[in-house]
């Protein structure tokens, strides 16, 4: 049972496709949407760039949740990029839920470039969502 | 070649020379049809619903019996029969969920090893219909004789896969390599109304007419069929349309086809009728 | 150590009102590596950019970092501005503290915790960014055009007359494609002929334009710029330098089959122009009908040829050719009616497709453009027109909409209506799909004014009775049944893509859908391209298409193909995929998953001790590679990254996010 | 006959669906169905037109129409839909609804002519009997 610390503010690493989700994130921004600060994006090309190494790297260093967004599939830019990455990430969701980290921690979206609300909204439940567990204690660094 | 053999009630019943002419002609070519043992009404109607799974028993514990009894082939004659079977089996393939039910009930792991055939599927496949002309003795010629299919042999298009939907050709096939002269007619494969008649004889009645018409038109002098249930209705139908449409005023013969097999063969035992 | 240099925006107050400035400078100064922070109140204006110029010679700045707006605004602009400061463009990286902080968060206090997070993250990056160089690749100033219907011509001409030299590939022994076999079209009705045999002849006749009829592409290796492409010249069995075109060939030829331009409804010889107005219009012998060829005897065209230019002997060839772009425009076929068996068709002569219905009406088909019942010669008086033959039909046909089936109906029954005084036409439809300009008023025209009948009912069966037609069917509208009697059946036949089309995508590293159909790059902004860059598509081998659409699309790829060969040379994408050969396994693994075939194998040598052993790693080629980085995940040992998307950049980024 | 949002959110869609396994909503009104039905005329509502009132939930006009009882399960039509519609699945489920709710049957032996019990074969008079009774 994970104890809930009173204020306890998430960390969360966002990895964003530059053609849909981080162009969907830039029009959550023109279209002030407001959501919490939370969360810190790392632009990739293609969501197909996401190696899982950079997500468990992140749960070792502390973040209490990893989202990786990309376009809708068969919108990629790339064409089959978000396919590699539908498929690589259900295994990696499993392995994940495996080792004891809650499912909500770790989200695959489709975001496009046009949903800039979809954006926000996302932010806003992964956020309340990862409140509600607490911090990850089951992957980070003894440090 | 043996064949497990699965009759039906009709057969053995009000279309018993069905059965006798079927048997005859299968031993004039060679071919063994070793009745299944504890064979039970196949149902007549293949369930049109999600929610009906027993109907299916009944085929089911057939085909496991065939199965059983080392044959690959199970084979009908009632096109009611074969739809039913044809149909029970493709689901035994497929389905996994009927499939566990239905071998549960039975306590049977029967996942449709058996293939459901058709006498003229055989005739056709297995014997060839060069090689059973060269077998007639009798050829039919001259006489001019309009197959008719109806609906079991060949509907649902994607489950029975008995030959073209719409352009179906065994009957014609098997009529030539009898010597017979066959009448091409547009209506061989409408409904003649089949259950109907029970119940709604005018509905029946009119489909029939359509179909006979069709083929008085085109001259044929006797329909040749591999149904009791078509047989019946065309036969009760006819006698309104015959006056109707001026056609000679005797009945036109609605023979099955194994008849004029035998009859091709020579080999047609008195019957009794 | 790395000499960073960060600048943060105001950019007004757009920034400033919400994260505190002097704060993120503050906390900037701590970062690893950063030895200058300044701010601007708009970074963008000339000002703001002469700052950082300034800031980097003064203070020998060699990585750059600007806290401001998306990258997706302003990167382009801030990597001029460091490269005329003498750095490498990719030493920039820019933190967006506006969209993604100052605009969508409210408290000063967490938003400028938060910018000050990007601002690390992007230092991070910063300090582990390599130069990036685009290569130059040099282009061959030719295009190819595959398939010479009338998108292939339209799109010929036009990169013609932009100057480049086109080669036109086509499969038969004349250009033209379906549009040759048409009568009129809608929606003006005008000739077919008299709008295309002109544009046949020009192509014939362009300085620019080399015609290869008759031919196949075999091969397509190399990329955009450089393709090498392997075309096989098909045996003509005439010697195209010295054949006159005077006819007296085909006119002796013992040899009648079924001519497939006229859809079956008349004969050509064994050797055969398809058509009176065939470009080239010198004759093909099709060996598989000739005499001379299947039985040894015969040879009367050579005997009556005054040019002497029948040559048994021609050989298939084999010609390769350079280009640096290529146009498919393969166009369709006509859907197949074997499943149609309730529609008679085959079965009675009078139930035809639309296509030889386009042949019955045309002046110069087997009829002379009489509309006449195949079955007895008569003119017909009632004709049914069948939509919806073989389309939207997803258990035995085509689930999709075949776009031009509506409106060449319409055509047919405005057709029969002039050429067949007092005959009526009904045509029985699912819908009736006519959107584009003055499609609708051509359809009103068909049931306002030339009479048709339309019936809202998709015929289920039609057979004969006697020597006519009975069509049964229902009026859904007003649920009457309908048994109409006619004396011919017109079956509207669905589009099909040709049958060598997913051979011939593959010849080109292309993709098609489900139906074989090419696929654009993107079904809205990128129509004409494919997703290998200097393959372009025009006309209906992408898609069901009718001729104004097929020609506009044609120009388009034409212009695509002209830009790209209007370049000196190509400047590649630097940010691209490598390959590091001492962690490459061979297996091979990145290959599969890349979408551009940017991926091959190559063997290197290398020494053992005395031996020398060959080893088989994988190569990116920079010139298809689109910097997605799916190959990187893919690759296990890890020899595979991305430049300007490093694993060590990201892997910082991350770090420097949960520090 | 009138159309309301009630009846088009009705259960009857969903129960027919189950019962039938086919998808209602799948058809898009072509009626080719109904052209090659052979006994059509003797319906009065047409194949083509269950599926649509299926779909709009006309429950009462459905479950009162003699077309239920006039369909021979032939498959002539679902042979031809181009949108994979079993026509007589979707008529057999109004049957089992309709016999289920009303209970009782269509069709008892008393009711038979003597002249049809005598000749009809089995397989008719079974099939007639599965068909509509309960
Ligand atoms: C019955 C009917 C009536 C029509 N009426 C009209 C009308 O009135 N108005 C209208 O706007 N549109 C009409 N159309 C549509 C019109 O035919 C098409 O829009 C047009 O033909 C498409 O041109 P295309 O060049 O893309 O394809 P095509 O005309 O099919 O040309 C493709 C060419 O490529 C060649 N080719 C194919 N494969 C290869 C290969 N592998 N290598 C080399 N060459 C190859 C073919 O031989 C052909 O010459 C009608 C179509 C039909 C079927
Ligand atoms: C409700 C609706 C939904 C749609 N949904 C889709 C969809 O889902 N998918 C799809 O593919 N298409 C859709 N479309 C169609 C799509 O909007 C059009 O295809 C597209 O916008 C056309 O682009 P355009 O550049 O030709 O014209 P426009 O978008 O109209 O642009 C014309 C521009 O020219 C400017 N302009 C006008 N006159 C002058 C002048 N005299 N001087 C200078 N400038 C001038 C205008 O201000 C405007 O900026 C939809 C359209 C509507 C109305
Ligand atoms: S660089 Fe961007 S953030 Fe700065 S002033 Fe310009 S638009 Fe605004
Ligand atoms: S006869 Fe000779 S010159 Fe004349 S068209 Fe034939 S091949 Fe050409
Ligand atoms: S040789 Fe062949 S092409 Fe020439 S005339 Fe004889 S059959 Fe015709
Ligand atoms: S264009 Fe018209 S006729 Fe052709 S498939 Fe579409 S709806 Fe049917
Ligand atoms: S996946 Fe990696 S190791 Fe395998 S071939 Fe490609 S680069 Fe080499
Ligand atoms: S980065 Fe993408 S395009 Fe480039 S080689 Fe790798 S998978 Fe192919
Ligand atoms: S044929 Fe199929 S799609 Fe057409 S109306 Fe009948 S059920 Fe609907
Ligand atoms: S199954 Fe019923 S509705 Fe369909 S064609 Fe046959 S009788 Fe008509």
């Amino acid at each position: 049972m994970s104890v809930k610390p009173e204020g306890f503010e998430p960390l969360i690493v966002a990895f964003c496709c530059n053609w849909c989700s981080y162009a969907g994130a830039d029009l959550a921004g023109t279209s002030r949407m407001a959501y919490p600060t939370n969360v810190r994006i790392i632009r990739v090309p293609c969501s197909s760039r996401v190696n899982p190494s950079f997500i468990i790297r992140a749960f070792q260093r502390g973040a209490d949740a990893v989202l990786v967004a990309g376009c809708h599939p068969g919108d990629c830019h790339y064409h089959s990029g978000n396919f590699f990455t539908r498929r690589r990430f259900t295994v990696l969701k499993q392995m994940l839920e495996y080792m004891g980290i809650e499912p909500e921690r770790f989200q695959v979206r489709w975001i496009s470039g046009s949903e800039g609300a979809k954006f926000a909204s996302v932010m806003n439940n992964i956020t309340a969502e990862v409140k509600s567990l607490g911090p990850n204690r089951k992957l980070r660094d003894a440090r | 070649m043996r064949y497990s053999y699965y009759p039906g009630c009709t057969l053995k019943t009000k279309a018993k020379v069905f059965e006798d002419t079927t048997l005859q002609t299968a031993r004039a070519l060679g071919l063994e049809f070793a009745e299944v043992e504890e064979w039970q009404c196949c149902g007549a109607l293949y369930p049109l619903n999600t929610e009906e799974v027993f109907p299916l028993l009944s085929p089911v514990r057939s085909l496991a019996q065939a199965r059983a009894a080392g044959c690959t082939k199970l084979v009908t004659l009632c096109a009611g029969c074969y739809n039913v079977f044809r149909r029970t089996n493709r689901t035994m393939r497929s389905d996994a969920e009927v499939r566990g039910k239905i071998n549960g009930y039975l306590e049977e792991d029967y996942r449709g090893q058996v293939d459901v055939v058709h006498y003229l599927e055989i005739l056709k496949n297995d014997v060839g219909f060069a090689e059973l002309a060269e077998k007639v003795s009798r050829r039919l010629e001259g006489r001019k004789i309009a197959p008719y299919y109806g609906c079991l042999l060949l509907k649902p298009r994607n489950e029975m896969d008995f030959d073209d939907v719409e352009n179906p050709t065994i009957f014609e096939d098997f009529l030539r390599a009898l010597g017979a002269n066959v009448v091409e007619y547009p209506y061989r494969t409408e409904c003649c109304g089949s259950y109907l008649s029970m119940a709604n004889e005018e509905v029946a009645a009119t489909a029939v007419g359509r179909i006979l018409t069709s083929a008085f038109k085109n001259g044929a002098e006797a329909l040749v069929v591999a149904c009791p249930l078509c047989k019946y209705n065309l036969e009760e139908y006819q006698k309104g349309f015959r006056e109707a449409a001026g056609s000679p005023a005797a009945g036109i013969p609605v023979l099955y086809f194994t008849e004029l097999l035998a009859e091709a063969l020579d080999v047609r035992e008195q019957d009794g009728q | 150590m790395k000499r960073i240099g960060v600048f943060l925006c105001w950019c007004g107050s757009n920034i400033a009102a919400t994260v505190d400035i002097e704060e993120t400078m503050a906390a900037a100064r701590k970062m690893p590596g950063v030895v200058y922070v300044d701010h601007n109140k708009y970074t963008c204006s000339e000002i703001g950019q002469a700052m950082i110029r300034e800031a980097i010679a003064a203070h020998r700045l060699d990585r750059v970092v600007i806290g401001s707006c998306s990258p997706r605004m302003h990167e382009n602009t801030f990597r001029k501005t460091v490269e005329a400061a003498g750095l490498n463009p990719f030493y920039l990286e820019i933190a967006n503290i506006r969209e993604q902080c100052s605009w969508v968060h409210k408290d000063k206090l967490t938003a400028t915790e938060k910018a000050i997070s990007l601002i690390r993250t992007a230092v991070a990056k910063a300090a582990r960014s390599e130069p990036l160089f685009s290569t130059e690749m040099s282009i061959e100033r030719r295009a190819l055009v595959i398939g010479g219907g009338i998108a292939g011509i339209q799109a010929a001409l036009d990169i013609a007359d932009a100057g480049f030299e086109v080669d036109l590939v086509e499969k038969e022994p004349s250009i033209g494609g379906r549009m040759a076999q048409l009568d009129k079209t809608f929606p003006t009705l005008d000739c077919s002929a008299c709008i295309l045999t002109p544009k046949m002849v020009d192509v014939a006749q362009h300085g620019n334009i080399n015609l290869i009829t008759y031919s196949e592409v075999e091969k397509v290796e190399g990329f955009v710029g450089n393709f090498t492409v392997t075309i096989r010249n098909r045996a003509r069995s005439v010697d195209m330098e010295k054949c006159t075109g005077c006819g007296d060939c085909y006119a002796k030829c013992p040899s009648k089959v079924d001519s497939e331009f006229e859809m079956g409804l008349a004969k050509r010889r064994a050797i055969y122009t398809p058509f009176p107005q065939a470009v080239p219009n010198k004759p093909a012998i099709d060996r598989a009908n000739c005499r001379y060829f299947t039985s040894g005897k015969c040879k009367v065209c050579q005997k009556v040829c005054p040019a002497g230019a029948i040559d048994y002997e021609q050989q298939d060839q084999l010609v390769e050719k350079k280009y640096g772009a290529i146009v498919v425009a393969t166009g369709f076929d006509t859907h197949k009616l074997d499943n149609y068996g309730e529609y008679a068709y085959g079965k009675h002569p009078d139930v035809i497709t639309s296509l030889e219905f386009e042949r019955l009406v045309n002046a110069s088909g087997p009829t002379g453009g009489k509309i006449l019942r195949p079955s007895n010669g008569q003119p017909p008086k009632n004709v049914a027109f069948i939509q919806c033959v073989g389309s939207r039909d997803k258990a035995k046909g085509n689930p999709y909409c075949a776009k031009i089936c509506c409106m060449y109906t319409a055509k047919h029954a405005i057709l029969l209506s002039e050429k067949v005084p007092g005959a009526n036409a009904f045509v029985f439809y699912i819908d009736v799909r006519t959107p584009g300009k003055d499609y609708e008023e051509f359809y009103n025209r068909a049931y306002e004014e030339c009479g048709a009948t339309y019936i809202r009912g998709n015929v289920s069966k039609v057979f004969p009775d006697g020597d006519k037609l009975v069509v049964r069917s229902v009026d859904a509208l007003s649920g009457a049944l309908v048994e109409l009697v006619v004396d011919m059946v017109v079956l509207a036949t669905s589009v099909d893509a040709r049958a060598d089309a997913r051979e011939l995508a593959q010849k080109l590293s292309i993709t098609t859908n489900a139906y074989n159909f090419f696929n654009e790059a993107h079904p809205k902004l990128r129509p004409v391209e494919t997703q290998t860059a200097g393959v372009f598509l025009a006309g209906a081998c992408q898609g069901p298409k009718d001729i104004p659409d097929t020609v506009a699309q044609a120009s388009a790829a034409a212009v695509k193909v002209v830009s790209l060969l209007n370049k000196e040379s190509l400047l590649s994408n630097p940010t691209v995929a490598e390959v590091d050969i001492k962690l490459c396994s061979g297996d091979m693994s990145c290959l599969a998953v890349c979408p551009y075939g940017a991926i091959a194998e190559k063997f290197i040598e290398e020494r053992h001790g005395r031996e020398i052993r060959k080893r088989r790693v994988a190569e990116v080629n920079t010139a298809l590679c689109q910097g997605c980085g799916a190959c990187t995940v893919a690759c296990r040992p890890g020899a595979i990254n991305l430049k300007g998307f490093t694993n060590e950049q990201i892997l910082a980024e991350v770090d420097a996010i949960c520090l | 006959m009138k159309v309301t949002t009630d009846k088009i959110n009705s259960n009857l869609i969903k129960e027919v669906e189950e019962v039938s396994g086919q998808k209602v909503s799948a058809c898009f009104q072509c009626a080719k169905c109904t052209g090659g039905c052979p006994v059509v005329w003797a319906m009065d509502v047409y194949p083509h037109q269950i599926l649509r009132y299926a779909q709009l939930g006309l429950a009462d006009e459905l479950l009162n129409s003699k077309t239920l009882w006039i369909c021979a399960s032939c498959q002539t039509c679902d042979s031809r839909c181009p949108r994979e519609v079993d026509i007589p699945k979707v008529i057999e489920a109004l049957r089992l609804v309709l016999l289920r709710a009303r209970g009782g049957n269509y069709l008892h032996p008393n009711n038979l002519p003597a002249r049809v019990l005598e000749n009809a074969p089995q397989q008719g008079l079974v099939s007639a009997f599965r068909k509509y009774a309960r």
